[in-house]
Parts: structure tokens; sequence; C-alpha cells
């Protein structure tokens, strides 16, 4: 259950400033030890923790519109924790942390079954179809503080946690017991060149997250901010990472509407 | 013991039964299990101190600031410098995937000669007398004005080495590869009479109107622009892109304005027509600090009337006059040119057009306006002596005919010298020096380049890899990584602010390498006489730490220095042509051919398309070939195996029966490539839309092969006014397979 | 040469033709070794699967080996349990076959994981929530079953049961197999349940998502019921197709046609469930999500999805056999017999795929597309390779134990044993015999 | 799988799905070791056949 001083990260994604131009993409294969192939233009073979996605509003020239979206693992909170594919894998190698809010996932114990795959709608998790192999002298490039993983296990976003433990430990031998809002930054979040990401959390207050997507208890605790969104919201999935956009079609796409449901019902 | 079939059964039985109750596979399963989580092929990184260093990126001319994370000994990641008056934090994707460079597998770790033409390595000391001895020969000759160098910048001390080099030795054939830098440099010198760069005050603006320039797809420096834009649109500040195709800037701006290619210029003159007829230019700037007002009145008034600019360029007039009035009245407007990355540098007239615009709203120099950035002057070496040899050498007229007669403005004219060698008996460059630069994979018509490049007898390639030029070299003295040496960054292109900064090691050189700057010292030495005594220095680091005197130690503490007080010169003080005033027009600029679209090449009946390129941040098309992240990031409409997709507009695609995803043909009057089809709602009837980027022969397996090179597609379209190459597209065919 | 083996008074083909076949179909299974072996050794890149489609192929042709394998604890079930005593004469086989399917399902799920070599940590490192645990262990449990249930009949063989010892012990295991039925029955329930919980549960999915009672969605429940309903279908086709192979007669009519009625009142109520099942998913659960009935059917490419499996599944391969089966005419008609069962199963496997395929072919964020797939060979290969192994398993056991306690009854022969006689079809039969659509494992 | 694999919790699904398999488990091996028992028995008795 959750704990009184628990944590929940998350991330907002103002779309309005995102650039489509993959600096996350890339800060995050180099932070995460993302494997590489000659040919990667299969995506769906393809390892990306951080995918962005091109959304377009579907109309003719001259009025077609365009916008970007990146998609890290949205960290479901689902019901009290049960986010799609945690409670899938029959090997408990993926959890849902109560403290941080963070899913993670266990490569060792993985053993590839690829049911939290399937489960997951939003196609974070990927798997590792061929041994991760560096040409030879590039694995000197390789996090330590992060597992490479082999062949045959499922990855994903993990919020970058390794950098949590680094903060934490560091807040520890200071004789600190918390750690400061910019201790704990992703690798896609500092490395946006155009700032559209920000991390933090979304319990506390003084994070700017919480500030962005501040609850409206009126509204059964959706955020405020009118130009907040989730990803497939309507599923439950309770995801932890918002999006901001100022055009209705974007925030429309973010999830699935019948036709007979009106614009008005989306906030 | 007799073994009857009973007994044996029972031993079996019994041995199987015995093993599975024993520890014993149990074990195993659990060993083999555990082998299964360490694969010996996995790699498992190595631990380490970790620690951080600020450098500053050399890959673009961008100027970013970053931070090395390094464990032990191994560079581990590249980070953007927080608090970096550029960056700030953020880095680009060629930035972070900067560690691929430095340790992939394109690196050049030896001194290289091309022997029958097969690489043979070969000593630094050897390579370097091999040099001596040729340039020796031509000087001796008198001929020190065929050696050349085309350098990736002019300024910084390594450029300046290799140009101080060029002049004792006795040559004027410098030359900086061309971009935008140069029309930009022009248009302030016509318009302002300054030799300066210009700064985009981007972040301070209220309404940017940009004519196709790639403002979040790596323009001028690529993160200064992708965190102003960010911080223009926090300000409720409006963009409005005009560009014929719906680029990520255009689809990240307020308004995308689709425009017939080649014509923004027209639009900008349309624009001012209306700005000037409603009379809403800035009275205040435009009767005190310009000249020539009157003169482009008429001219714009006559000749630009928004029916005859619709004509032109496909805007209807209502938007051309919304346009005016909304970019007029704002507080804050900004008009920018030079197309997608800014790698061509465009037609001049273009440049003074949608810059006049910048005057009739009078934010030159202003907060939120266009700057001009004096050129960094901390290079104060002593005046080189030159013997007769090198006097009469420069005496000589540079061979891409910058300065000259036909081109009085242009300092260099890189563009012009494969047409110049083709069209030579012999080539007019003997020796020829490449540093940071790639032109024969990044200059147009890559045909008649390799053509040119291969009449030169000996071409030198400082480069680090292994890029199509340095393959076509005949001797390659490969040049340390950005993150082996120490170098002085001295710009960061379109920031508003003089800024220095300072790429350092941050590991011991992997390989073979040596710095260039080192190199061409030691050249020197070893050429002796007063090519020796120009440079006094023991070594590059010697030279730089000198030269950057009492900046240096900020430069080491911060990672750079920058003039952080600095604001543009104040309109009385700012104009440094003969009325001291902004010139609208004046004697110069009369004296160029008028403003006039540039026209795509070939002929319409056999190429009904039109083919322009676009830019993506995902695809490094300077003179460094994108690493593989960068390859993996890459779209899967732009790249699929290793097929380029073009994009065509739903209607053209009908019209010449072309398939979403299918092969096609296509064809300009440079050359011809099979590609994808991708149908796209975003782009104008009657374009094909190809990444640059792609078709490299070179860097390897990872980029080589990948798509098709746009510069092979193309060939250059030299301005009327300038020499620079202005070409916007070509004329194409694309058909079904 | 083998005759020794062979029941008494039954016939079987000569030993060379024997061995002819059985290299034949020998060698189709050494293409699915191969095939897998290919993917062990260089993983799950051998497939077609990729990151949209994580569950393809294979775990299709487990979840379908296991629905048609139903027909060993439902059989089980109606005969230990509810006491339906002449389908004694049909329970070997139904076993047999049940056996060879769970037994070809638990080597699909071998290499079908990523990491085959810690794939026991699913036992292990057990996550009692997530519905394939459940599936793994119950499974794992009821092969063990499966194998109990087997053994008897292995040791009847005639050598082996001239051993006291094993005489003894299938007689034993003969007596309480009805507490073994029972637990088989139980895990039963559970693990079909389980599989059909593994797409109900998904609520990122909203093609396969439903509601239910408790941690169980109507799926769980919907896939018991038809492994019930289509299972002993599966094992009436096989002892038809078998029969037909082997020119004799097997299992008398009253015995199948006990076991047809059964199947097509089951197959009743599953339709009617499932029918009230998709009424409401499509009226109430999809909508909630913001998706209409033909957002899950149309606008796919090559329209591979269309409305027309929903007809097929419901239409002709539910209702249809199940009116069939339920009607006395409809069972004694043997076209008509082997026509429903054969559509019965077929519906099976469409649901089998729909709820395994279809489910991750559905795009859910809108701005992502239909995905696509195609087998590869070795996908192929490696699901052959249980028809293979099933033919063969089903050959031996034919051939050396007394699988249809009906076929010395049914099939008198005068001379002692002539061995001459051919009960093997000819070489140009077999193929037509055995290979037909639903092959003994069920692919 | 066992109470000492850390995964483990004693909470009511652990112990209705374990209680449940272990139960399974438990039916499947006794009646298993009573039929080996009863057949060594019944053999070492020297029963005559039957037949089924």
């Amino acid at each position: 259950m959750e704990k009184e001083n628990s944590k929940k990260f998350g991330m907002v994604i103002d779309l309005d400033k995102c650039t489509g131009c993959g600096s996350c993409m890339v800060a995050c294969m180099a932070e995460n030890n993302i494997p590489f192939r000659e040919d990667e233009t299969d995506k769906l073979l393809s390892v990306s923790w951080m995918h962005v996605y091109r959304l377009t509003n579907v109309k003719p020239f001259p009025d077609t519109e365009e916008c970007y979206l990146p998609r890290p693992c949205q960290h479901c909170e689902g019901h009290h924790g049960h986010s799609p594919c945690v409670s899938v894998c029959p090997a408990t190698a993926t959890d849902y942390d109560m403290d941080t809010g963070i899913v993670s996932q266990i490569y060792t114990r993985c053993f590839g079954c690829r049911y939290c795959m399937a489960a997951c709608p939003y196609h974070v998790r990927q798997f590792n179809w061929w041994d991760p192999l560096w040409p030879d002298g590039m694995e000197k490039s390789l996090n330590p503080n992060v597992s490479v993983r082999m062949r045959g296990v499922v990855e994903k976003c993990s919020f970058c946690i390794h950098r949590y433990q680094l903060a934490k430990d560091q807040a520890y031998m200071e004789g600190r017991r918390e750690i400061e809002e910019d201790e704990y930054q992703t690798a896609c979040t500092q490395a946006c060149p155009a700032g559209a990401i920000t991390f933090g959390d979304l319990n506390n207050p003084k994070h700017a997250v919480y500030q962005m997507v501040k609850p409206d208890k009126k509204n059964g605790g959706k955020p405020k901010n009118p130009k907040a969104f989730r990803l497939l919201e309507r599923l439950g999935t309770n995801a932890k990472v918002y999006y901001l956009s100022s055009r209705e079609w974007v925030r429309r796409a973010g999830d699935n509407y019948l036709k007979t449901e009106g614009q008005a019902k989306h906030a | 013991m007799k073994i009857d079939r009973r007994s044996f059964l029972s031993f079996v039985i019994g041995g199987a039964a015995g093993t599975a109750l024993s520890p014993l596979p149990w074990k195993l399963t659990d060993d083999i299990a555990i082998w299964s989580q360490n694969w010996p092929w996995t790699p498992v990184p190595q631990k380490g101190e970790v620690s951080y260093l600020n450098s500053t990126c050399t890959l673009c001319p961008g100027g970013c600031g970053i931070l090395v994370r390094k464990v032990g000994e191994r560079v581990v990641k590249l980070e953007g410098m927080e608090g970096h008056p550029v960056n700030d934090g953020g880095l680009c994707t060629l930035g972070l995937a900067g560690t691929q460079l430095l340790y992939g597998p394109t690196r050049v770790k030896t001194p290289l000669k091309k022997v029958n033409g097969a690489w043979r390595k070969i000593s630094w000391n050897a390579a370097i007398a091999e040099i001596v001895e040729k340039l020796s020969d031509l000087r001796s000759k008198g001929l020190p004005h065929t050696v050349a160098c085309i350098s990736g910048s002019d300024r910084g001390t390594v450029p300046e080495l290799f140009n101080r080099f060029l002049t004792v030795y006795g040559s004027p054939n410098f030359m900086r590869t061309s971009s935008i830098q140069d029309s930009y440099e022009l248009t302030l010198f016509l318009t302002q009479g300054v030799r300066a760069m210009a700064g985009f005050d981007v972040a301070n603006a209220d309404f940017i109107l940009s004519f196709g320039s790639g403002l979040i797809e790596g323009w001028e420096s690529p993160v200064y622009m992708f965190r102003a834009k960010s911080t223009l649109r926090e300000n409720g500040g409006r963009m409005d892109q005009i560009e014929p195709r719906l680029s990520k800037t255009a689809a990240k701006s307020d308004k995308w304005i689709a425009i017939s290619p080649g014509t923004e210029g027209a639009l900008a003159l349309g624009l001012a027509h209306v700005i000037i007829k409603e009379k809403l230019y800035n009275k205040k700037f435009v009767d005190t600090y310009t000249s020539g007002f009157e003169a482009h009145k008429k001219l714009v008034i006559d000749g630009y009337p928004p029916d005859i600019v619709s004509k032109i360029t496909g805007v209807d007039t209502a938007t051309i006059t919304a346009l005016a009035k909304d970019f007029a009245r704002a507080r804050k407007p900004l008009a920018i040119c030079g197309r997608g990355k800014g790698y061509i540098p465009g037609s001049l007239q273009e440049f003074l057009a949608i810059h006049t615009l910048n005057a009739l709203v009078g934010n030159i120099n202003q907060t939120g306006g266009i700057w001009a950035v004096p050129e960094p002057d901390y290079i104060s070496w002593p005046e080189v002596e030159m013997d007769k040899i090198a006097s009469n050498g420069l005496q000589q007229e540079r061979v891409d005919g910058a300065g000259s007669k036909a081109y009085p403005y242009a300092r260099y004219l890189l563009g012009r010298l494969p047409e110049v060698i083709n069209s030579s008996q012999d080539s007019p460059i003997q020796v020829l020096f490449v540093t940071t630069a790639n032109p024969m994979y990044a200059m147009p018509d890559t045909q008649a380049v390799a053509k040119a490049f291969e009449k030169i007898p000996f071409v030198v390639s400082f480069s680090s890899f292994l890029d199509e030029t340095a393959v076509n070299a005949d001797l390659i003295l490969p040049n340390h990584v950005f993150l082996e040496r120490y170098e002085d960054v001295p710009a960061a292109h379109g920031f508003p602010k003089p800024i220095i900064g300072l790429a350092r090691p941050v590991i011991e050189p992997l390989f073979n390498t040596q710095h260039s700057g080192d190199v061409i010292i030691q050249i020197a030495n070893e050429l002796g006489g007063p090519i020796a005594d120009a440079f006094p220095w023991d070594s590059y680091d010697a030279c730089l730490e000198e030269t950057l005197a009492d900046k240096w130690d900020a430069l080491v503490e911060d990672g750079y220095w920058s003039d952080e007080v600095f604001s543009a010169a104040d309109w009385s003080t700012a104009f440094e042509t003969d009325s001291a005033k902004f010139e609208f027009t004046n004697e110069d600029i009369e004296s160029l051919p008028r403003y006039n679209p540039l026209k795509a090449k070939g002929d319409e009946a056999h190429y009904p398309l039109v083919l322009i390129p676009y830019d993506s941040m995902r695809l490094a098309s300077g003179h460094i070939g994108s690493p593989p992240f960068l390859i993996k990031s890459v779209e899967d409409y732009i790249l699929t195996a290793n097929d380029v997709l073009v994009e065509v507009n739903p209607a053209t695609a009908n019209e010449y029966g072309l398939k979403d995803g299918k092969y096609a043909f296509l064809r300009t009057p440079k050359g011809n490539a099979r590609v994808k089809v991708r149908v796209f709602d975003g782009i104008m009837p009657g374009l094909v839309a190809i990444p640059r980027g792609l078709g490299h022969t070179a860097f390897g397996r990872f980029l080589a092969g990948k798509g098709v090179h746009y510069n092979a597609l193309i060939g250059p379209v030299e301005d009327p006014a300038s020499g620079h190459d202005a070409a916007w597209g070509i004329r194409a065919k694309l058909s079904k397979t | 040469m083998d005759s020794a083996l062979i029941p008494e008074g039954v016939k079987r083909c000569p030993t060379w033709q024997f061995i002819i076949w059985i290299g034949v179909v020998g060698a189709v299974m050494m293409w699915g070794v191969f095939a897998i072996l290919l993917v062990y050794i260089k993983g799950l890149n051998q497939t077609n699967m990729n990151n949209a489609y994580g569950f393809a192929l294979w775990i299709w042709a487990d979840l379908t080996v296991i629905a048609l394998g139903g027909g060993a604890f439902f059989t089980g079930f109606l005969r230990y349990i509810i006491g339906k005593d002449e389908l004694k004469h049909i329970i070997n086989y139904a076993v047999l076959i049940g056996f060879i399917c769970y037994s070809s399902a638990l080597l699909i799920l071998g290499f079908d994981v990523g990491q085959p070599l810690r794939a026991w940590f699913i036992f292990w490192h057990a996550n009692v929530h997530s519905m394939l645990t459940e599936v793994a262990f119950c499974l794992t449990c009821y092969f063990g079953v499966l194998c109990i249930e087997y053994l008897p009949l292995a040791l009847e063989n005639r050598q082996i049961d001239k051993v006291p010892f094993f005489h003894h012990l299938s007689h034993n295991m003969h007596e309480i197999m009805a507490v073994f039925a029972a637990t088989g029955a139980f895990l039963s329930f559970f693990h079909q349940g389980s599989l059909g919980g593994v797409p109900g549960v998904m609520f990122g999915r909203p093609f396969g998502f439903r509601e239910g009672v408790l941690i169980w969605p109507w799926t769980f429940f919907l896939f018991t019921w038809s492994a019930a309903a289509g299972g002993p279908c599966f094992t009436i086709l096989i002892t038809k197709i078998t029969e037909k192979a082997v020119r004799k007669k097997l299992v008398k009519d009253n015995v199948i046609e006990l076991l047809a009625k059964i199947s097509g009142w089951m197959l009743v109520g599953y339709m009617v469930a499932k029918i009230i099942d998709t009424w409401y998913w499509a009226a109430f659960t999809a909508p909630s999500k913001g998706f209409t009935l033909m957002d899950f059917y149309a606008n796919n490419p090559g329209s591979v999805y269309g409305i027309w499996i929903l007809i097929a599944e419901i239409g002709v391969c539910g209702v249809l056999p199940a009116l069939i089966l339920i009607t006395d005419k409809g069972r004694k008609n043997r076209i008509a017999l082997f026509l429903a069962v054969l559509l019965a199963v077929l519906g099976v496997c469409l649901n089998r795929w729909v709820m395994v395929l279809q489910v991750l072919a559905v795009p859910v964020l809108t701005f992502e597309n239909w995905a696509q797939y195609l087998p590869s060979w070795q996908e192929i290969a490696t699901t052959i390779l249980p028809v293979a192994y099933g033919i063969i398993m089903i050959s031996l056991s034919y051939r050396y134990l007394p699988v249809f306690p009906q076929e010395r009854e049914l099939n008198p022969i005068e001379a002692p044993v002539s061995q001459t006689q051919e009960q093997l079809p000819e070489p140009e039969t077999p193929p037509a015999g055995a290979e037909p659509e639903p092959s003994p494992s069920g692919s | 799988m066992f109470p000492f694999s850390f995964e483990w919790i004693w909470d009511m699904g652990h112990m209705v799905f374990h209680g449940g398999l272990w139960y399974a488990l438990s039916i499947m091996g006794l009646g298993l070791t009573y039929c080996i028992i009863k057949a060594a028995v019944d053999t070492a008795k020297g029963k005559g056949g039957y037949h089924h």
C-alpha cells in the first residue's frame, strides 16, 4: 500500500515544446546501454525505451498538421499498482514500487515469455530478439550503472532508476534523508534541448510536475491544467506520464473516442 | 556378474531414479540458469571512479557546452552543460551520440598513405616528411599558390594556423566550407558595413517569421535555437514558417505557409510592399538610421504588389497582407532565412530582401532582433614575415575567384572549386589540405566533385574518421577526436553574444593520432625559414594557451568564456557604411544583379517535378557521419532497410501512379536513384522531398549504403549576386519501377 | 518382426510398411527439430514475431492444442465422475490425444520463451497474480495426470504386461483412476480458464479484455467451456480420421454418439454464453474504452481481420455444429457428424487465433496502425512438428497398445495372426488419411 | 513456489493458489505412491492376473 511519504515519480511532456528532434531517444540509448544493429529501421524489432511518435491531424494539404509525441514507459499505476504489465508477469520479473511509483524490470529474472509486451497498450516493452553486441571497442562507452540485457528478455524504460539510487546514496552519505528535485532527473529530461520534458514527484507540491498537472479534487483528481492529458486514460492504466498540448486534435489523439462522443467531453 | 536384460534395465532405471533424487540435476538446472544470466558474449561494463569534465562539442558550429562523464578511463556519456549560455543542459542527438564517434569503428587509427590504391600504415615522421618534400618542391618551382586548404571554419586557432601557414607559405587559397554564414556575413557587410556574424535573439522576439529556416532542425546553433523557440512559446510569442514542406519546424509553428520553393525572397519583398504601403514600418529607425529607403520603396511598391507576389510564390494575397500586418505590428518581430540547417549559402538577394524586413520593423541590434556580433578578436599573433616566394604567391588570384572582379564581396567560394578544376587542363591545385570538412560528401554534384578531387595530385586529409574525402585522399593525418584534444570554439553560430568554448582532452588519445595544429606547426618547422619563424610555438597547446591569454583560466575552469554584458551596438554607432546608416540599398547593392527567383536546373518537359532536400536532427549532414544511435533514431518513414523514402503529395502520387511504400525511380539532370515513395499530405503538389545526410559511401556498415545522397542528384546553381551556391532544389522525374 | 509386441487378436500392417510410414512422418518431425535448434542457437529472431506481436503462431498453437486436448479431461470427467460408463471405450484414445496435445504444448512453450534455460523461474519465482503462472502450474500438473492416465495403457503392452509388477501397477492405477481424473478435471478447469484469462485480464487491450467475477474474466469460463465442448469433438474427429486411415471401425457408434451429444449440448451452452459475452463486450465493454465493434474489424490492411471472423466463429463454427450435434439425425449421419465435429474444432481454433493474434493486431494507441504478421518457416516447421509427433505417437500406440477396447469385437479375425493384411493405409493414402486440417495434435 | 523464495507473501492470493497447487500435487503423489506400493505388495504376494 502507498505509504504516507511515498513518492510518485512522473513526467510531464509539453508537446507544444517538443520538436521531435530525438535527443531524448539518443540520450536514453547512451544512458541505458541500448544496443544497436546495422538495420534498425523496423521499429518493431528495435529496442528504444523512448520512442517519438508522429501524430497527424489527417487533413490534406495545406491543412496538414503534425505533432511529435515522445513515449517513455508510462509507469502505469493502474488500480493500486496493478499496471497492465506487472500483474501478468509470471515470474515476478517486473514490479510496481509503491515507494516510487516506478515499474521496474529485472532482466535476469525475465525469461522472455512476452506476456507483458502483449499486455502493454503503449508498446513500451521491447524484446531482445538478438544478442546485444558492440563493435570492438564500442563497449567502452557502456554505463556501469545499467546492466546490459541479454538476448531473449524484455526491457523497458526505468525512469533511469539507477539515477535515483545514486542520488539517494549521495544524500545518505551527506546525511540527508531526502533528495532534491534536481538531484534525480532522467536522462531524457536532462537532454531535451527544448526543455519539453519535466520530471519529478507527482506527490510533492514543491515539484514542477505537480504544479503543471495539479490535481483538481472537484474533478476526480484530473489535472486542472486544461492542456493536460494522458495516453489511453480510458483503459484505466492510470499512467504517470502526462502530456500537455494546446491543440484539441492532439489531446483527442491521446485516447479512443466513439464518433458520437463530442469534442466537449474531453477536457 | 552376468548381465541379463533384467538387471540391465534395473540398473538403468535405478540409476535414473538415483540421479533424479540426488542434488545433481537441481544444481545443474540452477547453474545453467545462472549461466544464461551471465553469457560471456554479453558485455559487462567495467566499474570505476566516476568523474565529470567540462568541455565543448565541436561536432557542429553550435558551440554547446558539454559535460563528459567518465568511469575510470572510459568516456561513458556526453551531456549538456547546465548553465551554459548556449545550451543550458540540453544537447542534440549528434552530441549525445558523441561517444560512438570516439569509440566507433570508423576512426583512422594511424597515418595512412595510399600506395597503388591501397592504404599503408606510415609513421608520423615519414608522413610529414613526405608533405614537406612536396611543399618544398612546389615552393622551389614558384608555385606556392597551388597549395590549398579546405577547412570547416575560418575562425579559431586551428583554422587560423592553417590559414597562417598558407599565407607564409605563399598561397591565398584558404577556403571555408560554405553555408548561410557566407550570405549573412555579406548581408551585414553590404547593408551595415560591418564584418560581423549574425546573431539571433530568438528567445526575446515575439514573432518569428522564418523563410524556410529549420529553426528546430539544426539551423545555426541547434540547441540554442531549440531553447529559444521554447522560450518564445512560453512568452506567448508566435512563429510562422514559410516553406514548401511541412517540416518539423513548420509543424511546430503557429502557422505553416506553403510557398513555391525558391520564391521566398519575392514574398519578403511583397511583405515589404504591404508594410511600406500601409506605413507600418518603424518610422524612427527608417527615418533616422537608414538610407536608400526611397529607392527600396520604389522597388517594392512598383515591383512587388501582393497580386504579383502571389503569382510568383503561390501564397494568396490575403495571407500576404495579413502576414505583413501581423509582422509589422508585432512588438519584436524577427525575420530569418537560410533553408533547413543552412548548409547552402543561398541567394544573396533573398537574404537582403529578408534582412531589409528586419530593418523596416527596426529590430536591427535590438532585443529580440538580429544582432551584428563582432567576429572573435582574441587571436592576435604577430604579423607573418613573408619571403619573396610567399609574396608572389599571395599576389595570385584565388583559385575559387573570391574577391575577384566577378565576385568582389565573397571571401571564399569553395562551391566554385570543382568547376574551376574540372574546366582546366591541369589542376590549379597541386596539394590540398582538408580539415574538419568532408567536401566529397557535403558538396553538391558529388560526381563532379569526385572528378575534381581526382585531378588534384596530392590530397591530404586531416580527418579523424574514414569519411568520403579521406577515403579518396592520398594521405590521411588523423586528428584526435574532440574528446582527445584541446581546441577553442570561437563562436556559437547564430548565438547573439560573443562566446568562446574550450574543447579539451578528456582522455588520452586512443590511437596513433596527432592534433592537426601540432602537425601544421611541425610541417612549418621542417620547412624552415620564414615559415618556421611564423610558428614560434613548441606545440599547439602552448599556442592555444598563449593565444587565449587572460581567458585561459576561465575557459579551463568553466569550459567557456562569454561576454555576458554584451549588447549589440546602438543604432547611432552600429553602421559602418559610408552613410553610417543602415543602407536599404547603395552603390554596391545596386551593382549586383537584381532579385530574381532562381530557377531549379533542368527542363520542365523531361523533369516535371522538383526535388527539394530537407534536414533532420536525426541525420548528421555536415562533415560528420551519423553514428549508430542517430541512424537508429531515424524514423521508419524516412528510411526502411536501405531504402530512402521520398515524399510526394497524394495528388502528385496519383498523377504519376505512385503508391505509398513502393519503389520508384528518381531522375534528375545530375543523377538517378531507386527510392521508395512516401505519400505525404504535408508537401506541396509537384515536389519531391528527400532527406539530407543519407547515401554515405564511407563511415562503415552502420551508415554506408543507407539511402540516397541528395548531393549526388543535384548540381550547384551559382548565385549571380555572390557566386555562392544558391541551389534550393533541382527538377526531377519520379516514375514507377 | 515386432509381432510379439502387437496386442493379441488384432491385425496390424507389416513392419516394413510401418517403418516407412514412421520414417516419412519422422522426416517432417526432424524438419521441426532442425527449426527448434535454429531457434535455440540463434534466438527468437528466427521468428517473424516482433514487439507488437509478442505472442503469435506458437502461442496460438499452444492455446489450441490445449483446448483440443481438453477432450481428455472432459471425457475423463464424464466417465469417472459423472459415470458415463460407455465412454470407457474411447477414454484411452482421449487420454492419448490429450497426452500428445499437452506434451506438444509444453514443448512449444519450451522454445517459445526467450530464455528457455531459466523458464523454470515461472515456478520458482511464481507470481500468483499472473494467469500465465496459473497456466504453467496447472498445465504441468495436469500433464503429470495425463502421464498417470496414459501409463496403465502403456503398461498393457503384451510384453510389459508380462512383468508382474507392471501388471499389478497398471491394475491398481485403473482402480483409482477416478481420483486422478477428478484431479485432472480440477486442474484442467483452471488452466483452460487461465488461458482464457490471458487475454481477458489485459485491460490495456480492449479487444481481449473482459469483465468477470473476482479475479476471473469471462474469457476464463468461456475457454474452459469451449475446451470442454471442442475437446471431445476433436477426440471424435481424430477417432474418425484414424478409423478412415486404418480402414476399420474402432469405436461403436453409440459411444461416439453419446460423446457427440454431450459435446453438442456443451457447444449450445457455450454458444449462448459466447453470444451474450460478445454482445455485452460490443455494447458496453468496448464502448466504455472508446471502441465500437467495427473498430476491431474494419480498416485493417488486406481486411484480414474482417467481421467474417466473428460470423465464422459464432455462426458457421459454433451454432451450426451445435445444432447438428444436438439432433439425433445429425449425429447419425456420418457426414453431418464429421462436418459438425470438424467445424466445432475449427471454431475453437479460430477463437484461440482471434484471442491471441487479433488482440495484438488491433491498434490501441490512436496513432498506431494494425500490426501485421506472417509466420516464418521456422515457426511453421516447429508448429507442424507436434502434428508429426502426434501421428507417430498415435501410430506407435495403436500398433502396440490396446487403445481401442472394442477393436477386437468390431473386427474379429479368423486366422490367428495374419500380418500380411494391411491395416495401415496404402502408400498413397497416409497423407490423405492423417493429414487433413486438424491432425492429431491439433495444429 | 516455496515459502523461502523471496516473492512469497503470506497473503490470501498466495495461500489459495499454493494451497490448491499443493493439494493437487499431494493427491497425485499419494495416489501414485499408493499404486506403486500396492503393486509391489501384490507382486510379492504373487497374485494372479486379471483382465480388464
